[in-house]
């Protein structure tokens, strides 16, 4: 899907879990997730920690989104 | 003796060349041009009945008329098969033999088959759906090309059974056929092994799933503008799931109106998708599709505005693995909509 | 942690080891050990162990580690790709198999779960 | 330089006929045999209470179900040891001297070990096609248990009874001159390296089934499942040296037939010395556990390397997970810098569009098919049916419904024994 989305021409970050899978789908820019079943959150934290995790990453995902990249690349941190 | 209607661009006609190409579609009793070379293969077995013309510029740039006109044309002729082409590598005509192949055989429901160099834009865009013979890159490879074709027509005129893409010339579409090979399998592997390394080509029998690239598009200049679309593979969902997406189903996507929506909660949202334990993003479908921190960007300014709708699509019992098809198609619609960048979540 | 639908290898196995018993099909089984293997479990054998198709055997063992730790990308590409491999099978076809047939079938299912655990017989 | 070639000569003895007869003997190329001496061999094995023999020929309208092993019959008549060492021969490292070979014929085992048992063999019509062994003159064998006899036990006594009359058969041919003889040579590692030092030296992974009861293969005797990847000269194989003990899969097991003629280990036997340096066989298993299936790829892809060759062809066997063993393994050999062919088959649905294999990677670049076992063929009826045509509804392939009233069938590709070999025995393929 994600391939499809770069091919019309719109940047796109790749947020998920199974970084290799992401590689191996052709995403470009990609920052890596949580868990499966809730790539985005933790159970076991409490609702405001939760919320501080995301923030966390969907800032990781706009800067990944700023950041001119020429190969696929893994936004750690 | 079977019906055949035939299409060919302005140039195969022999009216002009580019200068032409603005012409529009016609149609003429009986055979033009390349149909000659189809007439001798047939033989007795069929004759094409007349034969479409129609100006490339023209097709593409009146799509929709041109096809709705073609089709009334060939309707009158009740042929057995529609036959396009072939296009060999010019990009435009063979757009248009994919095109209105794909049309009459949606609307007339008769067989239909083209023929094209395998970089032919067209081919890419039709080959899963209807039968594209390979043909070499220019009108010089027009015998081989009617040869593969005329019999492959043939077959599909009189609903044969019609073999491997290997036997019968059409391009690989993603459906596996059995059929006979001259040698043994192993006697292949050793031939293969030989060529692969002494550096010589080789095809492999199975294709590996699609592992081709795309290039990153440029960064987002001004994000604090920018409108940003979510898009998620996790199969977040309206409750009650009013589209009914099946949890077994890739092939369907779901896209939705989030104006004026914060926070996806329990009452309002959950996932369709079978391939994860929905437990976690039930109890919080922002733990997918995290609409809540992206409402807060908006408000905060760090973006300009989250895109309208989200697009969701599920797996087939797996999350992680998803098809492709429909994206292409949401792609497309999220470029016209002006989006300048996609987050796309995957569980 | 054994995961199995089959109340041979539960009733044989069961003082030995952590079995987590499902009533219910090989699907479900997958299904569970997805959700494990999504929650960080190892996968330990194969889901597809023995050569039987998915719409030929109604049972299924699967082993998978007593601890959970970081999610392991092999587990989950192996058990999602078992799970596509089952649904090509065609599912609607319910075979009606004897009470003779499910027992043999239960038999080759404890058989192949023993060879992982090196039981002989 | 003798000391440091093993050398095989294989003696074929074409059979163009099966009889049965007062005197077992080959003459002209008939082979003729004692049906009461066979029977009275299996029985010796007081497991079962009761056997019979049948005949199937080419193009006989015969169908035998279900089918359990095929075995060629050879004899040892020069060299140590002695056919399927290990089993019924002792444990001597065989694959030099010379072997004959009762060429066109095979002895089919066949039985209901557990309720459902697979394998079709058609002698005659479009099944044939599919499976080799329609080309063979057969003797098949049915065996009954004594009552009560565990299915293991059941399974190794059937086993046995194929290998103790293959070898029954095949000693009719100890004192026979061959028609065609066939020499095979493999040199030691630096021998090799000294006759062909400009060609490139292959060797072939040969992945063999182990996963517990049916489902087993047996080197010298043991058990593929409790080894590691080794290593084993191609003539040990033409003596038996592997045998089957699956009886799952029908389509894309191996048999012991498919073992001793292994085509690729044949194919690259033709070429050893003009384009190509055959190096040796590496067997590797197929084991449930996937910590084994992770140590005994990268003990194939360490051998590979140690043996310094360039290129390897791997074969598979079954159906599922053996495909993440096949996958594995060409990624660590590639990832050595050895090129790989591997050659499978493929479960892409009756329609032939679902994914083909349960594994994939990119540098599984060069790959062999054997054909889609889901493909649904038509089996006409036969007027003689060997075995247990009822199994038909309940094993792979089949559905409620296909056995039909008056015989026929209608089922998946994969009922058919062999048909889409992973060894690449058969033309069949798939686009």
């Amino acid at each position: 899907m994600v391939k499809e989305i770069e091919r019309v021409g719109i940047p796109v970050v790749h947020m998920c879990t199974i970084v290799p899978i992401s590689l191996t789908v052709g995403a470009n820019r990609i920052v890596p997730t949580i868990a499966i079943p809730h790539p985005l959150g933790d159970p076991s934290l409490s609702m405001e920690e939760e919320k501080d995790i995301r923030r966390k990453l969907l800032s990781r995902a706009l800067k990944a989104l700023q950041t001119e990249v020429s190969e696929q690349t893994v936004f750690e941190d | 003796m079977l019906k055949v209607v035939h299409y060919i661009n302005q140039f195969f006609a022999n009216i002009g060349g580019e200068e032409m190409a603005h012409v529009p579609a016609e149609i003429r009793e009986g055979i033009v041009g390349p149909g000659l070379a189809f007439k001798q293969a047939f033989g007795d077995e069929a004759e094409i009945v007349a034969t479409v013309v129609c100006g490339d510029s023209y097709f593409n740039e009146n799509m929709e008329k041109a096809k709705k006109d073609i089709i009334e044309m060939v309707k009158k002729y009740n042929p057995d098969i529609f036959i396009a082409g072939p296009a060999f590598n010019a990009g435009r005509y063979g757009v248009a033999c994919g095109t209105i192949a794909q049309a009459v055989k949606d609307e007339l429901k008769i067989p239909v088959l083209t023929g094209m160099y395998e970089e032919n834009p067209g081919a890419d865009m039709f080959k899963n759906s209807i039968y594209i013979v390979s043909t070499k890159n220019s009108a010089a490879g027009m015998r081989k090309a009617v040869k593969t074709m005329a019999p492959l027509a043939l077959k599909l005129a009189k609903e044969e059974k019609i073999g491997s893409s290997a036997e019968e010339g059409y391009m690989p579409n993603g459906k596996r056929v059995n059929f006979y090979e001259k040698d043994r399998g192993s006697k292949r592997a050793v031939k293969m092994l030989l060529n692969k390394l002494n550096g010589k080509p080789f095809t492999t029998e199975f294709p590996m799933p699609d592992f081709d690239r795309v290039p990153p598009n440029p960064p987002v200049k001004d994000i604090t503008k920018a409108t940003i679309a979510l898009v998620t593979s996790g199969g977040i969902v309206p409750k009650g799931n009013p589209d009914h997406i099946e949890s077994s189903s890739a092939s369907k996507y779901g896209k939705y109106d989030i104006d004026g929506v914060m926070d996806l909660t329990e009452e309002t949202f959950q996932t369709a998708h079978g391939g994860y334990d929905p437990v976690y993003a039930n109890e919080d479908p922002d733990r997918v599709l995290p609409v809540d921190i992206m409402r807060e960007f908006e408000k905060e300014g760090k973006i300009g505005k989250l895109y309208r709708y989200f697009y969701a699509t599920v797996g087939n019992g797996t999350a992680v693995k998803n098809a492709k098809a429909f994206a292409e198609k949401y792609a497309k619609e999220l470029k016209a909509d002006g989006v300048d960048a996609v987050i796309l979540t995957s569980t | 942690m054994i995961i199995t639908n089959n109340d041979l290898v539960y009733s044989k196995l069961k003082d030995d080891y952590n079995i987590l018993y499902i009533d219910g099909s090989f699907r479900d089984v997958l299904v569970k050990t997805r959700d494990k293997v999504h929650a960080g479990y190892e996968l330990l054998t194969h889901p597809l162990s023995s050569s039987l198709k998915p719409n030929e055997t109604p049972y299924k063992s699967v082993i998978i580690s007593d601890k959970k730790g970081k999610l392991n990308f092999n587990s989950v590409y192996i058990i999602e790709d078992a799970i596509i491999e089952y649904d090509k099978f065609n599912m609607n076809i319910i075979k009606k198999i004897s009470e003779k047939i499910r027992k043999d079938f239960k038999l080759i299912d404890l058989t192949v779960l023993e060879s992982a655990l090196n039981i002989n017989y | 330089m003798e000391v440091n070639v093993l050398k095989l000569e294989l003696g074929y003895i074409f059979i163009k006929d099966i009889q049965f007869a007062e005197q077992s003997k080959v003459e002209n190329g008939t082979l003729y045999v004692n049906k009461e001496d066979v029977k009275a061999l299996i029985l010796e094995d007081q497991n079962f209470k009761s056997a019979d023999v049948e005949l199937a020929r080419p193009g006989e309208s015969i169908r035998i179900i279900p089918v359990k092993d095929v075995i060629e019959p050879r004899v040892k008549v020069e060299g140590p040891g002695g056919i399927f060492p290990g089993m019924i021969s002792k444990v001597e490292t065989v694959g030099s001297g010379k072997t004959n070979v009762l060429k066109g014929a095979a002895v089919v085992t066949t039985g209901k070990i557990v309720g459902f048992q697979e394998g079709i063999i058609d002698m005659k019509g479009p099944g044939a096609e599919y499976t080799p062994f329609s080309k063979l003159n057969n003797l098949v064998l049915k065996c009954e248990p004594i009552d009560g006899l565990k299915q293991h036990e059941h399974e190794k006594a059937l086993r046995f009874a194929g290998y103790k009359v293959a070898e029954y058969l095949g000693n009719l041919a100890k004192s026979l001159t061959p028609d065609e003889v066939h020499t095979f040579e493999t040199p030691s590692l630096t021998e090799g390296l000294k006759l062909y030092p400009d060609l490139p030296r292959v060797a072939y992974v040969l992945m063999l089934q182990s996963q517990g009861l049916m489902h087993d293969t047996y080197v010298y005797g043991v058990d593929a499942k409790k080894s590691l990847t080794t290593m084993i000269y191609p003539t040990e194989i033409m003596d038996g040296a592997i045998v089957s003990g699956n009886c799952v899969s029908a389509c894309d097991k191996n048999t012991t037939y498919h073992h001793l003629n292994n085509p690729v280990i044949q194919d690259l036997f033709e070429q050893h010395g003009k384009t190509l340096n055959f190096v040796c066989v590496i067997i590797s298993n197929e084991n449930v556990y996937l910590a084994d299936k992770e140590r005994s790829s990268n003990w194939s892809a360490k051998l590979a390397e140690l043996l310094g060759v360039d290129g390897v062809i791997v074969s598979e066997e079954g159906f599922g997970n053996p495909d993440t063993d096949l996958i594995m393994n060409c990624k660590k050999i590639e990832s050595k810098g050895i090129k790989t062919v591997l050659i499978t088959d493929e479960y892409a649905g009756r329609d032939g569009t679902s994914q083909s294999l349960a594994d994939a990677d990119a540098k599984a670049n060069a790959v062999v098919s054997g054909g889609n076992a889901n493909e649904v063929i038509e089996l006409p009826p036969m007027d003689k049916v060997i075995g247990h045509p009822e199994v038909v509804d309940t094993i792979a392939g089949g559905f409620d419904g296909s056995l039909h009233d008056d015989g026929s069938i209608t089922a998946e590709l994969q009922v058919i024994t062999g048909a889409t070999n992973e060894m690449g025995f058969n033309r069949l393929s798939a686009r």
